[in-house]
């Protein structure tokens, strides 16, 4: 396991934290910190205006090749810059989806013409995507899905009807990437297309889900007629599956460093403030925030094993149990932080719902066991996929 | 037959849209559900006694109400009610307790202030001041997390005197009160702040000095009635999720047919019955320590494990109901997430879990032997 | 829930502790508090005679009816008798099986011979049995029964062939009831019978199973042609399904309190330790004395729950979880046991293997959440039982 | 290399029925195993400075073997080997220092002697008294839990002198030392007691005055070590019983194919490479250590998260592995039962995981700031 860095790796990191500290300032001192989970509704003018800065930089897409305005950077250097981001206080990348999946899959499996077309904008910190995956119908279960694309001969453009869930800043995106049936009579994985679609149109409706925190980072998304061009369809009609898996394996572990360094900055406020109220007296709040401290400690070596292993394509074993292993100790701190605020905890700063950042951070981790595969399809995958075990059977409902 | 009309009462007048509508106002409260309450149904009177117009019932009764209000997270303020009852029965017999006794039997709200910001539930968290006995004593201070001081016409201040620990009967209008509403992570039961500032008290309304025990054994109470909230929370939660998995389907199947599902479900059922037999254990003990038959000491062991057991068991059944919810289950429109919320609040209400088993090592491993463990029937 | 007994039931409790206190002495004060779990192998002959006296007084079988011997005492009654029997440290009783499941099993399916041949040795403390369910590849799977039982129509006797698993204190017993098919062209639950059939005969073999505590409290069966009369066959042939879950039913928790009793000295030991020799100051086993001690009152006053409910012979809740609440409890005092102890816990007072009382609770309790329905099987029948989830898929293998 | 040779001697010289036999003995150990491991692949060298006939390498190599060592329980004293080199490493070089690694690399085995019976495994639990420093040193008294000291030529023995703790090289057969077997619980691994009786030390077999800092430095090593058998033990647990659940069929099924059976071993896996990403990062900051590039702190913090999470990874994987044998995993017969009592020595050996966390949270909230926990790379 590599623990440190090369010279050169260290040479970009200055050169990373440098550029953020001469222009994480002035205009966008205000937005340090801001736009995370659970806060990713707020400040949204600014973190797009920040995007556009960081692209001027060269910030933005930097591990795409340099053809495509990137710089072609090493899964090191991307796990630095993420590293000295969330260091520096950046805000949330509102930038994100089309950075580390639109871009990827249409450089995979895009046509030239759509790389030509969407690519740039998303270099350049102008255009904003958010995903189509999720159906009410089929939150852990995507070969589920409902929505479906029609063509449209007369006007030569696939129209969609259906709808999307846990579409987090749809509100404030300019194209959703959509995962729909090209084919009815075909069920579970066949007969999927991926489509690039526009969302300020027609038919095509976008609303917000208030969560139990009082706010809505996510949305449902509602089509009935909306359209895209034929030229939108990536790979072929029927391919989707094969492009949504591909897409879901862009995720290279690159922004765990930068996550966790997120959580060390919450669990210091939690660890602060123990020390402050008398908190850190208690034997068990002792034990749960040395075992919390253990917890971050082991996803930061469970994420430097992934990064010096193999780069042979396959999931390691550790890079199988990550999502389980951060999704359950951040909920684990939220709880910690609850307890370490103590009796205060329960009291609101203002009316009707102002959670301060601790409640917040309680409330909304509860959602982190659940999206993006919840700890019990976690558990599915790995006994079936690491450890060979059977499969679960599906139902015939 | 009470609990037949309770659930009758609650499933009719109690909704989830009663009870998101009440978390609207500052309160919390819905006081004209309060008024049915006490005029229709009368469970104010229970555990009064019956001399000043009660029933002379015990905890056992509250218990069984409380299960069910607790499972529909009722925004009346039969607790503070019922609790208030309870530690008028911790002080010595005077004209100010018939008065509040008879009071509480109309359906007046009369709420308990007794601790401060922090650190503690006990009586080191007593911190309003009060000077002057045995004549007109008079009030300074704050006292916190008070359960629906918001509508209370009258409080019980616990205050710290030169003897120790003093009760008070404060009319909440008096002058120097005031009362501010908090709001709470959990919506649906807020918690009020009081500020007594130069409180004058005729002597008269002192209902207890030297209370440090009587505060013991209220704390005590409160914890085993704020347990029966929680057992019913929790027992709400796993019906509602059992339901929710019972009509989701994933994977060309309900979710309830996933082993994992099913696991998860009974072990908050085995949770849930292991609290709700030490509840019932509890009541019994409170109601045998209002008898006589039990000491201080039978009622704070019996407190203690219930408040641990009760309070970890509504946490896991909420947090897990939510998990198996799934996606909605982090969504404001189920109501999955206000039972979570709520057993977040009753866990740290008066202790966290670990706090009460700490209690319960004193006794077990610092003191003499607890007496009776192995010989009671 | 009841947590008092009634005047006459007190009465009954200071008869049978009066009639303990002189009976268990003299020759039986060697096997106070002995032939427990995990000691079931040792004392094997006094404990026998300590049956025999049991039945003198009139202490064997006290729920069966007067008619066949018993005192057709109460449920309370029952509770009282094995309350006070663990309390006087009165050994593992050689005649559980026989009391508890042979004899209420005859007397509700067994024919009028079955009983007058069977009950009364019994009753005497004269005949001892044990169980034969299960079987190697039907650990908890009794539908998957594979002993056949084939009828000898040369020699008129039924013919048993194959091999029974977990039977504790086969060795000491003089019967054993097998659950076998019958009619091999069925399979699962139909075609079985149950059968009563004497241990010492040709074709039938008793193998101790040593355990991990290197002790042997059960053994495997082997049948190669042993046999019995037709006379020993219970109910009809193709009934013992009905037979043997009928059997399952009898256990009415009238056991618990005294097991909770045993359980209770364990706790004390434990607790006395820790006092003595420091453990009771570090915060975490704090913590978890403080579990041990709420984890044992909720099992009794789940147990009292259990005995003040309806007697409608269907299963409450709280009786539902008590398989499972008592068996962690157990193991998990075990391990407490041995954090208590310390460093010194890992040390053998003497070679090859003596374990001490609470090693051997560590390492024996480990069979609790096993046997009797592992915890799996428990969380099954919870979750379709009680609270009617779908039930598991067979499989077709 | 070290890793695959490792793999294929012990797959064949280690198993179960050679750990089994070696039970049987009253040392526990087998020296003809050991023989051949020193002969023929020569693993006592890794950790000897290059300088005294060793490779010069560190805990890194040794965690590698150790993890293969706990995967097949091996009943060679390969940890106290490696612990001693590395106890070594923390005093001044001597003559004693040079003769004792020369030792070690030609396979002697050397055991390490420092506590008594209670309570602690620090230097309060160092009871063993020296007197007379400079010159001839007297020792006196008892040290237990001594690892491979059954078979063990040579001692190291921490003893209380007026100045503190002082380290002594003691072969085992000088008079006045007396060393008794002590058979144990995991049948796979006895702890011997070593009596010192008037043993007269020449002045320069005394390795290091002074020692207490040496002292902490060597426990840290040894948790670290030890975790390293911990996770091996662990893996090798939940690899038997995956693959005993997927040939074991109960209704119908293979009892891998149920869910609540597959996310048991999914939770395994979890923690079995949860503890060992932290074991390689200790690794790394042990020989980080012995290269003077990380302070004692960042050692001390390194083994504290590692013993921590080890030894629950351990007892969990083992227990659960039991649990998923069913009936069979409570026989002698199967192997995961001896898995489950070395991971139970294991956690306790130097300190329960809560104790780990207890020193973890006393750097974290009783001293100044950690430092480097969010800048080190």
């Amino acid at each position: 396991m590599q623990l440190e860095f090369s010279p050169a790796d260290e040479q970009f990191r200055n050169e990373v934290a440098s550029w953020l500290r001469d222009h994480l300032c002035g205009e966008f001192a205000a937005i340090r910190g801001r736009g995370g989970p659970g806060d990713e509704h707020h400040f949204v003018d600014e973190r797009k205006a920040w995007e556009r800065t960081l692209a001027e930089g060269g910030w933005t897409c930097i591990g795409w090749p340099e053809q495509w305005g990137g710089r072609g950077a090493t899964i090191e250097q991307q796990v630095i810059f993420n590293e000295e981001y969330a260091r520096a206080g950046g805000p949330g990348r509102l930038g994100h989806i089309g950075e580390t999946l639109t871009g990827p899959t249409l450089l995979a499996f895009g046509s030239e013409q759509q790389k030509q077309r969407y690519l740039p904008d998303i270099r350049a910190g102008q255009a904003f995507w958010c995903q189509g995956y999720s159906e009410p119908g089929a939150g852990s279960d995507l070969s589920n899905i409902k929505t479906r694309a029609e063509w449209d001969e007369q006007e030569r453009v696939w129209r969609f009807y259906g709808q999307k869930v846990w579409t987090s800043l749809a509100h404030e995106s300019d194209f959703i990437f959509v995962l729909a049936r090209t084919d009815v009579s075909q069920r579970g994985h066949r007969g999927l297309s991926f489509f690039l679609v526009p969302l300020a149109q027609e038919g095509l409706e976008i609303r917000p889900i208030t969560q139990l925190t009082g706010t809505a980072e996510f949305n449902e998304v509602f089509f009935d007629g909306a359209c895209c061009s034929p030229e939108d369809l990536v790979g072929e009609e029927g391919d989707g599956w094969r492009v949504a898996m591909g897409l879901l394996g862009f995720e290279r572990g690159v922004s765990t460093l930068g996550q966790q360094m997120l959580f060390q900055v919450e669990l210091d406020e939690v660890i602060r403030l123990a020390k402050e109220n008398g908190a850190s007296r208690q034997p068990a709040l002792r034990q749960r925030i040395a075992e919390a401290h253990i917890g971050l400690r082991t996803l930061r070596y469970n994420s430097l094993r992934m990064l010096s292993g193999e780069d042979d394509g396959s999931l390691s074993r550790e890079a199988m149990i990550y999502k389980l292993a951060w999704s359950n100790w951040h909920r684990n701190l939220g709880k910690l932080a609850m307890d370490v605020l103590g009796p205060e905890a329960e009291l609101v700063e203002s009316a009707p719902y102002e959670l301060n950042r601790l409640q917040s951070l309680f409330l909304f981790t509860r959602a982190d066991t659940i999206y993006g595969g919840t700890n019990q399809i976690q558990r599915n995958l790995i006994a079936e996929r690491a450890l060979g075990m059977p499969r679960e059977p599906r139902g015939d409902a | 037959m009470l609990l037949e009309s309770a659930e009758r009462f609650l499933g009719e007048h109690s909704s989830s849209q009663v009870v998101r509508a009440a978390a609207e106002l500052p309160s919390g409260v819905d006081l004209a559900l309060w008024s049915r309450v006490t005029e229709e149904l009368g469970w104010q009177v229970v555990a009064i006694p019956e001399a000043c117009d009660g029933l002379g019932l015990g905890a056992v009764e509250l218990v069984i109400l409380l299960e069910k209000l607790g499972a529909r997270l009722s925004p009346i303020p039969f607790f503070a009610s019922a609790l208030a009852a309870m530690i008028l029965r911790t002080v010595p017999t005077s004209p100010e307790q018939t008065r509040l006794f008879e009071a509480l039997a109309g359906g007046a709200v009369v709420a308990f202030a007794h601790t401060d910001a922090r650190p503690d539930w006990n009586e080191v968290g007593v911190k309003v001041s009060s000077a002057g006995a045995p004549h007109i004593a008079e009030l300074n201070g704050e006292a916190r997390y008070v359960i629906a001081g918001g509508v209370a016409e009258q409080l019980l201040v616990a205050a710290r005197g030169e003897g120790g620990v003093r009760l008070f009967s404060v009319p909440s209008d008096a002058p120097g009160v005031s009362v501010r509403h908090r709001p709470t992570v959990d919506q649906t039961r807020s918690l009020a702040e009081v500020t007594l500032t130069g409180v004058l008290v005729e002597p008269g309304c002192e209902l207890a000095a030297d209370w440090e025990r009587g505060l013991g054994v209220s704390l005590d109470m409160a914890r085993i009635l704020s347990a029966a909230e929680q057992v019913g929370c929790a027992q709400e939660a796993l019906d509602m999720t059992v339901a929710y998995v019972g009509e989701r389907v994933q994977f060309g199947r309900t979710i309830a047919s996933f082993q994992a599902v099913k696991h998860k479900a009974a072990d908050m059922m085995l949770k849930v019955e292991s609290a709700r037999s030490l509840l019932y254990y509890a009541a019994c003990t409170a109601d045998a320590w209002l008898q006589g038959s039990a000491d201080d000491q039978a009622l704070r062991e019996a407190a203690a494990m219930v408040a641990s057991a009760a309070g970890d068991t509504a946490f896991f059944v909420t947090g897990t109901g939510i998990q198996l919810h799934g996606g909605v289950g982090i969504t404001e429109e189920y109501d999955i997430q206000l039972y979570f919320k709520r057993a977040r609040a009753l866990e740290a209400y008066l202790g966290r879990p670990d706090e009460s088993r700490e209690r319960l090592a004193q006794m077990l491993l610092d003191g003499p032997e607890l007496e009776g463990t192995v010989h009671a029937a």
